[in-house]
């Protein structure tokens, strides 16, 4: 959706330095185990080392109308996009692939009955100061963590309750309980800082600039000016030396003004939100010019299961076959979101946990959904509108933050849907710290909320929105079935046990429907082959092809190679 | 005295202006927490919210205790730390983007000033003469453009299109600011459309304002007896009729210096221009507190001190301003 | 005798002093404004405002699509026989669009104007007619309110009321517009309050109340009338300003609604200029109506600024050829 | 003697361009002005003695026009010079004192800069010191200490300033002064003072004055010659009488003394005359005076007057001298 | 003149304003120890001029102005300082004012009906048709004839002496007993001044009204005024029976007023006065006229001199004057 926070968006920075704590924010464990044996992007680079001569990447990853010289990445207000080429974290678990990145670990092994997580740290590690890295930073990194709780953006320390070195290149994370899904955060979202710089730092760690980052990365600072700040290779980069020499990251304060210099081809990476994107960019050089929009979570219509009227499973039900999905795509979202799985899933991405037999699409149907009101004893008033058997009126308020024009247009559109069969929908756009608010305390009828349900697994998105008490679960559904579900499915590292669980939990949400899935909400990602190819497409969606995603940075950049 | 009395009002007014920007954004429902939530969608755990609160110093202390905190760090200079760009000090910023403001805002409002007022002063001069009545229109018209639109149709066609100027930014990238000729020239190039945009929608109100006074002092009799007493045109027409009848503008032209410290949200933001005014409207819309309280800080200030040094200023340029009788 | 002076000379008394036939002359705000049709540049202004708001009054009949029907049709077509206007990148019809949209944006300024124009005279008035305490604290106010940044409060106070719909703009714009008018009208009402004709007033044993009333402030129409021109003026451009930076509901339709569109549409980089053109000349035209008018109001209410007669061409030849003929 | 004649005004016409027309605010008035000499012209307000001032200076305010007739100072057609040769001819040859000392000074220059400025246009070698020496001595002329050549014009009394601006009129001996009304706003005391200096320089000097006033006592008591205006016409010009209620002919000259409160102990007959002046678009025919004139005959209503020309005054009316008297009709 | 209690009785009253110079802002006294009184039915003219304090006076027997000191009596009640709005209703009943200007002192968005119709209304409680005819007789009186159309009429529409007279036509319409009348006809034609001076009187006999009548003109002064008072730096300098006053000046003040004044004495041969104004500030010390004196002595600029009777009736304050037993005239003063 950052295409549409448009200028409402506030700076940029904020929105996406939550992104980019979400976007670790899924997962689970099972396949934790194997994930040494992927294939790190990174390592094929380090063949091809002539890269001075290649041509720089200018990169648009967040708008801002100036940069802050901020390199700390724990800074959560103001975490740069590029910290995640600078600094690195353990490892990366994708979240448009079930791959998973070994970075500055190797190894990872679940003990003591999953409560424990020996991970093997990378030998023969610089800083990009020149001073050696070891597991000591690791542990250094994580205790700093735990004295300074403001510099724990990822609530790291909720989980665990020691962290400590085992041997010379181990590092041995002890859960407070089994919670093995967390542990992609723990160490897929928290970067590895320098002991050496960071020991010496005065006072509240959180407050200090990082002026001269020194990461583990792929990328080191170069320039910066507030329009405009460079990186570049970092010649002692454990996975060799990146094939782009140089990335450019100007300051660019609008949507429309980053839209331009897209056209224009002065960005090579972008994660712009662009009408007619065909026409506007893509033709204007077509070997060249890609995009690629991977679906990462659903737009819901989410009920206030609390409102007696909406808590009808047939009243949602029918609402869910009047909402002409493909005219949302096509006309609210100019066909880059296709419309949902009645499962939940976001697909194809986790195409490997639908649980077969289940409907593959939502379908219109207008009579029918009347007739489930009709059987409901729901009776059509003169005015068109219908009324429960207590006679109250389904007339609802729907919600969507103001200025999110896509939803927006989204709103009326259902509006128009439900009309026919005789729900009364009243559109409104509240500012959306009021929006936010009302989910919050949910005080709505009805509400366009997007949940970021994309991760390694579908278990944390289902978590967020389905399990009782979870702040995101803004509908307030609770199915004991299903909350089970999820706990054997966190408890084991087992697949075949976390698919029996998802599918009783698929099953469930498509009974029951506490959300009603419109489209996928999609990451917005453009790019241009002209000087560098390997970028991650819909054939080969390694990691999130968003410049926005930090860590998929850098996992990305050492998988391009020059175009010629 | 007269001139002790304006610093004593100015100092006033100062202090005034920053309590009110102090209150005015607390008085708002909301704070910088539920701005970021909002942002992140709702997403944030509330244990990481913890985390944030805690970098951002977000406490419930009573209002008057932050009332004291804050006039205290002002006093000792501390404008505080920012939340959007936590932990950049908010001078850092200002420090950043007001340099920029003010050469592009700043030399706009002084040349349309100049310019305005000089075709308005011979627009008045040769009234209803053939300069005068194509003029009149002219200015009209383009000051009744809205800016932002006349900006975009530029930056689309002399930008995009033509690829004439520079779409964005005031200087090139992988330039660092520097006073030689080549980057001042890069500046002004960069500088161009979103100035050409400020200064064409602002020539026609000094332009009218300057027309109409100067009219009106055409027919002051201090005019016609310099006229009678055949000094040469152009000294009556400057030294006399314009040097009276511009008195009336040179406040406005305070006012809307005073202005120009502000910034221009849309014009800065049409040209990812890094000025002061885009990062002020963002610091209200993320509820960035000491940000916005310290932009709105030292718009009040500048513009106190404009009008104040305006009114010192005025009254050189008008003998008479300060000593004229007012019965009590 | 002279105790009569005028009877034997004074043509009126010559008539039968019939009182039913007395000629009741026009009261002078309605001569003004008689005068100020007769002005070419304020009549181009009525006639341009007239058209805009005849558009806005049969809105419902010139639209030539359902206004509430989004997305119905194939986006952006170039202005046709069936979309006079072409279509948006959303499949509207952007002539529908505009008529309803003059019709909010117009009525916003109206509504900006009543509020701005009332609160500005009332306290204006009062105080400036009054002294004393009330106009120190509303000066100081004045003063205050002058200081802050205008754009940015407003976009400060605007973002933080839920929902805000065009009556939260209007209230917005009306609310933060009036302090300038307000110190203008209270400087004027500050010089009638030593009018001899006010003294009389209160010598005849009236209040201050209604001295003010029926004394002062029909004495102050032209100022009034010249202050809600420009709040118009004021109130479309700041809603236009508003809703291009996305704050106000996108449903309302609404010039400022509809540049945000386009813009949001990269209606220029796609080429369809009828979809970015129309709003931001229709503000354009409107702005410079009503600068027009107001332009008219000044040249007339002012004796000072009232253009000087030519003499006719023919008295003008007769007389060059008398000089002629005597040899001058 | 052989007297020279600065100003030859002959058939002098303005009219002002109003909406509903030409308003003719001067009506072929004729009168020449000699060397050293001072004519007064007087009339009530809005008889055309200041836009005849005007005229000849060249400065018509806008809308108005000269539509007939011709103006010569010191030989030259005022009206047939360029611009250039206007402007020099201005203040070296004729100059003039305004109506309202207090406006006529530019608020935000020195009375020193005022000097500088009117030198400088016409004496454009002069030096700074030569320019503050000639000054100086100017405001000595009008008793001004040259001190007050710092001060701004605000920091003036009004009396001062009006000896100021006599002091620029004379600062370039022109040979011709216009004084319109220079007296008008200032106290008695004042206004008699300003008049003994006015007298005392154009002794000493030597140039001629046009001096327009509203009050017949004082212009009776400076001119030389008294014009008397009504209704654009130059209805009177004699030679000035002390003896006022006898020196005047025109009956509209006499209503003015007979409405003048008088301050002779026992003298308390006093009378106005009726009506009011014509308004320049409703203008009686014949003569312009006779609907408030006590004397009128048929023929005031039917023909213009003639110009009557005697010994020491002339006078446009078809009344005879005893007529005009009021001895053979009595009212 | 009567005997009886004078309608205005005022004795030693001072009024000081706060003005702004240079130097930060100071007092002034344009009124200083004036005492005075006017009998119902007469006039007292107040001659001086500008800044001689005349028309501050004036403002005050209306209290548009408060004295700072001293003491007012108006219709035998003390309005030195009253303050309550009724009070000065009541004062404003009794006492009408006549502005200088005719063209600022009517409302000009007004017509000249809808200037009296409120006032007859609120003080004669007329309404409907007798309102209507009252206000055209008002008019009548004035001269302003026919009154119903006058009345429709706008200032713009009439001449300056026919404003005057709606001026005075509004003042009446209080039915008052007093009338300050601020240099009515000095903004006027002199055609037309008489015709004014001459309404006036005839009010006077005819509603038996007192007049305040402010001027600078002495002839007007003396033609106008039963008796004539000389005001100068904001001090009376010269009291008496208006004749008297203007026959026999006795201070030089006067006599310097007199021989200015234009047709009157007036030669082309004289001496140039100091025409410096008068020191208005607190805390001057004698005569104000002193710096400006032809018989000034050391004693004039140290004490002022006290309002001493020469004459039954006539009062000088001249050290000169009433402290030398020689009074020698220095300036011509005989009229013609």
């Amino acid at each position: 959706m950052e295409g549409t926070l448009k200028k409402l968006a506030a700076t940029a920075v904020v929105s996406t330095a939550a992104v980019a704590l979400l976007a670790g924010c899924g997962g689970q464990t099972s396949s934790s185990n194997a994930a040494g044996g992927t294939g790190n992007g990174a390592s094929n680079n380090a063949v091809q080392t002539s890269s001075s001569s290649n041509p720089p990447l200018t990169i648009l990853a967040e708008e801002s109308s100036s940069w802050t010289d901020n390199f700390n990445p724990y800074a959560v207000a103001n975490l740069q996009t590029p910290n995640g080429t600078i600094y690195e974290p353990l490892f990366y678990f994708s979240t448009t692939s079930s791959k998973v990145y070994n970075l500055l670990g190797t190894a990872m092994q679940w003990s003591n009955d999953n409560k424990t997580l020996t991970v093997t740290v990378r030998d023969g590690v610089k800083w990009n100061d020149g001073q050696p890295f070891s597991a000591k930073d690791v542990v250094f990194t994580y205790n700093l963590l735990k004295q300074y709780p403001s510099l724990d953006t990822q609530a790291v320390w909720k989980a665990l309750s020691d962290v400590k070195q085992v041997g010379s290149n181990q590092v041995e994370f002890d859960f407070k309980s089994v919670q093995v899904p967390f542990s992609q955060i723990v160490v897929g979202a928290v970067p590895i800082v320098p002991e050496h710089i960071w020991s010496k730092i005065q006072g509240d760690p959180s407050k200090w600039t990082d002026p001269n980052p020194v990461g583990t990365g792929p990328y080191m600072l170069d320039k910066f000016n507030a329009q405009t700040y460079t990186l570049k290779a970092n010649p002692n980069y454990w996975g060799g030396t990146p094939a782009v020499p140089e990335l450019i990251y100007p300051a660019i304060s609008s949507a429309q003004a980053a839209n331009l210099q897209l056209t224009s081809g002065k960005l090579d990476w972008a994660d712009e939100f662009l009408q007619n994107i065909d026409k506007l960019y893509v033709s204007k050089d077509p070997t060249n010019r890609h995009y690629f929009f991977p679906p990462v979570a659903d737009l819901n219509l989410v009920p206030n299961l609390k409102n007696p009227l909406l808590a009808n499973t047939a009243v949602r039900q029918a609402m869910s076959l009047a909402i002409d999905r493909q005219q949302i795509d096509n006309v609210g979202e100019f066909g880059y979101e296709k419309p949902s799985n009645p499962s939940g899933l976001v697909l194809p991405n986790e195409q490997d946990w639908l649980k077969p037999g289940l409907s593959t699409t939502f379908t219109v149907d207008i009579a029918k959904a009347n007739a489930l009101l009709d059987q409901a004893g729901f009776k059509k008033g003169a005015d068109g509108i219908r009324v429960s058997p207590s006679g109250q009126k389904l007339s609802f308020n729907l919600i969507a933050p103001n200025g999110w024009t896509d939803w927006n247009e989204d709103e009326t559109l259902i509006a128009q849907d439900l009309k026919q069969i005789g729900i009364q929908i009243n559109v409104q756009e509240p500012q959306q710290t009021d929006w936010s608010n009302a989910l919050l305390n949910h005080q709505f009828d009805l509400a366009l909320e997007s949940g970021l349900f994309a991760g390694n697994t579908p278990y944390q998105g289902f978590r967020n929105t389905l399990y009782p008490g979870m702040q995101q679960n803004y509908e307030q559904y609770d199915n004991s079935v299903v909350a089970k579900a999820l706990d054997q499915f966190a408890s084991t590292t087992d697949p075949s046990t976390q698919k029996q669980a998802m599918y009783t939990v698929e099953a469930q949400f498509e009974k029951d429907l506490p959300v009603i899935p419109l489209v996928y909400a999609a990451e917005w990602s453009q790019y241009s082959t002209k000087d560098y190819t390997g970028w991650p497409d819909a054939s080969n969606p390694y990691v999130d092809p968003s410049p926005a995603t930090a860590f998929a940075d850098a996992i990305v950049l050492m998988n391009l190679k020059p175009a010629h | 005295m007269y001139y002790i009395k304006k610093l004593g009002n100015f100092i006033l007014l100062v202090w005034v202006a920053i309590t009110l920007n102090f209150l005015l954004p607390h008085l708002m429902p909301g704070n910088p927490m539920e701005a970021l939530v909002a942002k992140s969608q709702g997403k944030i755990d509330p244990v990481v919210m913890h985390a944030l609160a805690l970098q951002f110093g977000i406490n419930n202390k009573p209002l008057w205790q932050k009332y004291i905190d804050y006039m205290t760090q002002l006093l000792h200079g501390n404008l505080g730390v920012s939340i959007t760009y936590y932990p950049v000090h908010v001078s850092t910023i200002i420090g950043q983007s007001l340099p920029w403001t003010i050469i592009l805002v700043g030399v706009t409002t002084v040349l349309a000033f100049l310019i305005g007022t000089l075709i308005g002063i011979v627009a008045a001069w040769r009234r209803n003469k053939l300069f005068d009545s194509l003029m009149g229109p002219l200015w009209m018209f383009m000051g009744s453009v809205p800016q932002f639109w006349l900006a975009l149709l530029l930056l689309y066609y002399f930008g995009f299109q033509l690829g004439w100027f520079p779409q964005m930014h005031s200087y090139s990238a992988g330039d660092a600011p520097s006073f030689t000729w080549r980057f001042l020239g890069d500046a002004v190039w960069h500088s161009i459309l979103p100035g050409f945009a400020l200064l064409i929608t602002t020539i026609g109100g000094w332009m009218l304002a300057m027309r109409n006074n100067m009219i009106q002092v055409v027919s002051d009799d201090f005019v016609a007896f310099a006229k009678a007493r055949g000094l040469r045109p152009w000294t009556v027409m400057m030294s006399y009729a314009a040097r009276n009848a511009v008195l009336p503008s040179v406040t406005q032209f305070a006012i809307a210096l005073g202005y120009a410290v502000g910034g221009q949200i849309l014009i800065e933001e049409i040209f990812s221009y890094p000025g002061i005014g885009y990062q002020l409207s963002q610091a209200v819309i993320s509820q960035d507190y000491p940000l916005m309280q310290g932009i709105f800080l030292i718009i009040a200030v500048v513009m106190l001190f404009v009008n104040f040094a305006v009114d010192i200023l005025y009254a050189r340029m008008d003998p008479r301003v300060g000593t004229e009788e007012a019965s009590a | 005798m002279s105790d009569q002076p005028q009877a034997p000379v004074q043509p009126a008394a010559s008539q039968p002093a019939l009182p039913q036939k007395i000629r009741r002359p026009r009261p002078q705000w309605l001569q003004t404004l008689a005068r100020v049709f007769r002005e070419p540049k304020a009549l181009i202004g009525f006639i341009i405002l007239a058209l805009f708001i005849l558009i806005a009054i049969f809105a419902p009949l010139l639209a030539t699509h359902d206004p509430m029907q989004e997305g119905a049709l194939p986006p952006l077509q170039p202005p046709s026989k069936q979309f006079l206007f072409g279509t948006t990148g959303y499949g509207d019809d952007v002539f529908t669009q505009w008529v309803y949209a003059t019709r909010t944006s117009l009525s916003i300024g109206f509504q900006v104007a009543v509020i701005a124009t009332a609160l500005s005279v009332i306290l204006g008035v009062y105080s400036g007619f009054k002294g004393g305490k009330v106009d120190a604290v509303v000066n100081w106010v004045t003063q205050v309110m002058l200081v802050l940044p205008g754009y940015p409060l407003i976009i400060m106070i605007s973002s933080y009321i839920p929902n805000a719909g065009s009556e939260a703009i209007v209230w917005v714009l009306g609310l933060t517009s009036w302090p300038g008018a307000a110190r203008m009208k209270r400087a004027q009402a500050m010089t009638y309050r030593t009018r001899d004709f006010v003294l009389a007033a209160k010598l005849g044993g009236f209040s201050d109340f209604r001295n003010m009333l029926a004394e002062v402030f029909p004495n102050m129409m032209s100022l009034v009338f010249n202050t809600f021109i420009s709040m118009i003026s004021w109130g479309i451009f700041g809603e236009a300003f508003l809703r291009f930076l996305g704050i106000g509901s996108t449903h309302t339709p609404s010039w400022g609604n509809m540049l945000n569109q386009a813009q949001n549409g990269n209606a220029l980089m796609q080429g369809a200029w009828w979809w970015f053109i129309p709003p931001g000349l229709s503000i354009t035209l409107v702005i410079l109506s009503l600068t027009l008018i107001n332009y008219g109001i000044d040249e007339v209410s002012n004796p000072r600024l009232q253009k000087p007669l030519k003499l006719p061409k023919a008295l003008r030849r007769k007389l060059q050829a008398a000089a002629g003929e005597e040899g001058m | 003697m052989a007297r020279r004649p600065v100003v030859e005004v002959e058939h002098l016409s303005v009219g002002y361009m109003t909406p509903r027309g030409l308003a003719t605010a001067v009506d072929d008035v004729s009168f020449t002005i000699y060397e050293n000499e001072i004519v007064g012209v007087v009339g009530e307000s809005g008889c055309g003695k200041s836009t005849l001032a005007n005229a000849v200076m060249r400065l018509l305010g806008p809308g108005a026009y000269v539509t007939g007739g011709r103006i010569r100072v010191d030989g030259q057609d005022v009206y047939r010079m360029q611009p250039e040769a206007l402007r020099q001819f201005r203040w070296t040859t004729m100059s003039m004192v305004f109506q309202s000392a207090m406006n006529v000074l530019n608020p935000v220059k020195t009375v020193a800069s005022h000097f500088e400025d009117t030198f400088l246009a016409h004496v454009p070698n002069m030096s700074k010191r030569e320019i503050a020496d000639r000054a100086a001595e100017l405001l000595r002329l009008v008793r001004i200490d040259p001190s007050r050549l710092r001060s701004y014009p605000h920091e003036l009394s009004g009396g001062m300033r009006q000896r100021v601006v006599i002091a620029i009129a004379i600062a370039l001996s022109p040979r011709f002064v216009i004084m319109d009304e220079p007296t008008t706003a200032l106290d008695v005391v004042v206004q008699r003072s300003i008049l003994e200096s006015i007298m005392e320089l154009q002794g000493q000097i030597g140039f001629s004055v046009l001096f327009i006033s509203h009050d017949i006592n004082l212009v009776t008591a400076i001119s030389n010659r008294v014009g008397v205006m009504y209704a654009g016409r130059l209805v009177e010009l004699s030679e000035a009488a002390f003896d006022a209620s006898g020196g005047f002919h025109h009956p509209y000259t006499q209503g003015l003394l007979r409405a003048i409160p008088k301050l002779a102990v026992g003298e308390d007959e006093i009378e106005g005359i009726p009506g009011s002046p014509p308004s320049p678009f409703d203008m009686p025919s014949g003569c312009s005076f006779h609907p408030r004139c006590p004397y009128r005959k048929p023929e005031c209503s039917m023909r213009k007057p003639p110009l009557v020309v005697a010994e020491n005054y002339q006078v446009e009316c078809h009344l005879t001298p005893a007529e005009r008297r009021g001895e053979l009709h009595v009212h | 003149m009567s005997t009886e209690q004078p309608f205005v009785r005022a004795r030693d009253l001072v009024i000081r304003f706060r003005v702004k110079t240079d130097h930060g802002s100071r007092w002034i006294t344009p009124v200083d120890g004036v005492s005075f009184d006017v009998s119902a039915g007469e006039v007292l003219a107040l001659v001086g001029e500008s800044g001689s304090g005349k028309s501050t006076l004036g403002r005050t027997l209306v209290r548009l102005n408060e004295p700072t000191s001293g003491s007012l009596q108006i219709g035998g009640r003390d309005v030195t300082h009253t303050r309550r709005s009724r009070d000065l209703k009541e004062l404003r009943r009794q006492v009408q004012m006549v502005f200088q200007d005719p063209f600022g002192s009517l409302n000009p968005v007004r017509s000249i009906g809808q200037h009296l119709r409120p006032l007859v209304r609120k003080h004669q409680g007329f309404t409907g048709q007798a309102l209507e005819d009252k206000v055209a007789e008002l008019l009548e009186i004035v001269g302003l004839q026919p009154g119903v159309e006058a009345a429709v009429k706008y200032p713009h529409e009439m001449s300056g002496g026919q404003r005057q007279r709606v001026a005075i036509a509004r003042a009446l319409a209080v039915n008052p007993t007093f009338i300050v009348a601020d240099e009515p006809i000095s903004m006027l034609d002199v055609s037309i001044r008489a015709d004014i001076l001459k309404l006036l009187n005839r009010l006077k006999d005819a509603f038996h009204l007192g007049y305040l009548y402010i001027t600078h003109d002495l002839a007007s002064a003396r033609y106008f005024g039963d008796r004539l008072m000389v005001l100068y730096g904001g001090q009376v300098m010269e009291t008496g029976d208006a004749d008297a006053v203007v026959g026999a000046p006795k201070h030089p003040y006067t006599q310097l007023l007199l021989s200015a004044t234009a047709g009157h004495g007036f030669t082309r041969k004289g001496d140039v006065l100091n025409i410096d104004a008068p020191n208005l500030f607190e805390g001057r010390k004698g005569c104000p006229f002193a710096h400006r004196c032809p018989l000034v002595m050391d004693v004039c600029r140290d004490v002022r001199p006290p309002l001493t009777a020469v004459d039954k009736g006539h009062q000088v304050a001249c050290h000169a004057v009433t402290g030398a037993s020689v009074h020698t005239p220095v300036v011509e003063t005989s009229p013609s």
